[in-house]
């Protein structure tokens, strides 16, 4: 029981439409707490509304996507939003604001763009993937 | 003008069944005459003793029963769903009327509404 | 917890009872699986409607919110913590 | 059959999750030629994300934001995202940027962010009210 | 397109057949009513298992683009500007 | 590894489908072995003759065609399904796989993932 796996964990539900990300954080948690590694997260198709920087939910409503970005920075884990999922609902960096010609960027810290290959690396090289999808 | 709010999602999955539950708290502060229904696993909001707190969110329960002090006219739930998931009525709410016939009931009201 | 045996397929379901996915992961198990009810699945439980397989475990969290702790039975709730150790001992797992 | 009426369409569901947008879309089309009048949209729920003005899918695809973007200003049709809905998800204008000191607001042309009256407003005083949801 | 009465309750329906709330718009629909299906609810055309109410349209757009124009009968199908006289026609409309 | 991409979801509606589409093309550019399931109302999916432009969508009658080109190993179908919405065969895109056990079919993979 006490060995160290390490896990990959896909979001596809979107914050409000769906419980998966809350479910995925209680889990992520409870892994680090268990002595687990996590190697990534992968934001899928709507998950990716997660990682918007522009939520605000009134104070006394959790805040998902702070909520997050704390965890993943406190414990240095890479995040990823699917870049084509993410071009399709408005969720850009800096770098594709500029080759899009948008009038901003909203991807918040510290998640990062990037392709299905991250993704296809996750179920390569982690030891568990776990999905977390919307419920409706 | 009067509107039936339908609830038939269940309850913490996601936000629609509290944004439904504003869009009825909104006509109730307009003075509009509105009320909610609750249907198939949407009944489950109905239910006593909920905690949320282990899921990072509010209970319902509170909101429910504010409704009506807000104005809202009547709390339906259909009979056959709250039989199926709350056979032992002390589990629910109090202030709820059961509908046998959820068609009946929907052909009172002018306006019937999904919130999504 | 009860004992789980570790072999075959961790079922995670998420969706409420009359979903077509939850209909579907109930046909898709074996008897050597187990079912982990989250999120709106736990509904399965007070569900008149639904019979559930023999192993059948549920998220404690997720029953709480649901007005839901006193219809599982004590050994059938479990934390995350006990979830995570569930997918340390079965390399099969299945989201649906 | 010749009588003019008044509309008010709520969209509920988000593009690429759902096909509200272009269900409504056609139907807002459809209203116009047919001689009615659209007093508004609002767009409610995960149908905020309509109004996001970051969202770049592939140039061989559908745009439905640009598209209604478009159809709005053609017609002059009021368009509002109901404010509530829109802070969670991530929907912001620049007032809205400015109160809760958030990085960027991405609020589309011509659509405005206001509270549920507006929906109440469009139930007492149109025709027809039309609710365009998800189908998950 | 068939001879639509100007009474009942016009039900605009976009769930797939299995959905909960197609299964619960099909079960208040009264006689006088007329049922529209959208967008993931016109495969109720072809599905063997489902039995659908005397007066029912659906959305020729959408049956197209699933490949069902030919499931339907010629007065069944509507553009959308049949869908919006119908809303013309009927005062009370549920979307499902 | 290997890993079956299941589709249980209508044409059209979203954009799911397609995301999951796309998750097998990726394997499969990666040179993993990948294979689809199409079940419940997702074998629509597999219909001949769509046209999508009337939605103002692309049809996907040829992403799928595409499947085997890009290294997509086998493309099955629950054949329950397939008699339920397709019972007349001409109607079905060639080169599919019935399934009379989806059930007997997961188990032979290492992975099974939905893409929502």
């Amino acid at each position: 029981m006490s060995t160290t796996l390490s896990y990959t964990l896909v979001i596809t539900g979107a914050p409000w439409a769906s419980q998966a990300p809350q479910t995925a954080l209680a889990f992520a948690r409870a892994a680090i707490a268990g002595g687990h590694r996590l190697d990534r997260v992968f934001l899928y198709g709507e998950g990716v509304h997660l990682a918007s920087s522009l939520c605000a939910p009134p104070s006394d409503e959790p805040h998902w996507p702070q909520q997050w970005s704390d965890f993943l920075s406190d414990n240095q884990i890479p995040a990823v939003a699917c870049v084509a999922s993410a071009l399709r609902r408005g969720l850009v960096d800096e770098r594709e604001q500029n080759r899009y010609q948008l009038p901003a960027h909203n991807l918040r810290n510290p998640f990062e763009i990037a392709g299905l290959g991250e993704w296809v690396d996750g179920t390569l090289k982690s030891d568990r993937v776990m999905y977390f999808h919307g419920s409706a | 003008m009067t509107t039936l709010i339908v609830i038939d999602q269940a309850p913490y999955g996601s936000w629609a069944g509290r944004e439904a539950l504003d869009m009825v708290f909104s006509l109730a502060a307009f003075d509009q005459p509105a009320a909610l229904l609750f249907t198939g696993v949407g009944v489950n909001w109905l239910r006593t003793a909920q905690s949320a707190k282990g899921v990072g969110q509010k209970t319902v329960e509170k909101n429910l029963s504010a409704a009506p002090l807000f104005g809202v006219e009547k709390i339906f739930a259909e009979q056959e769903a709250c039989e199926r998931f709350m056979p032992d009525t002390s589990s629910r709410l109090a202030g709820i009327d059961l509908v046998a016939s959820v068609k009946n009931l929907m052909t009172q009201y002018d306006h019937v509404v999904f919130a999504g | 917890m009860n004992q789980i045996p570790d072999t075959g397929t961790l079922h995670i379901l998420n969706k409420a009872p009359g979903h077509p996915r939850f209909v579907a992961c109930l046909a898709a198990m074996s008897n050597q699986d187990t079912l982990i009810l989250i999120e709106n699945a736990v509904l399965a439980l007070p569900d008149t409607d639904t019979v559930l397989p023999r192993q059948t475990l549920a998220l404690e969290p997720d029953l709480e919110a649901r007005g839901l702790s006193g219809t599982a039975e004590p050994g059938q709730q479990i934390s995350h913590q006990q979830l995570v150790q569930l997918t340390e001992q079965h390399p099969r797992i299945i989201s649906w």
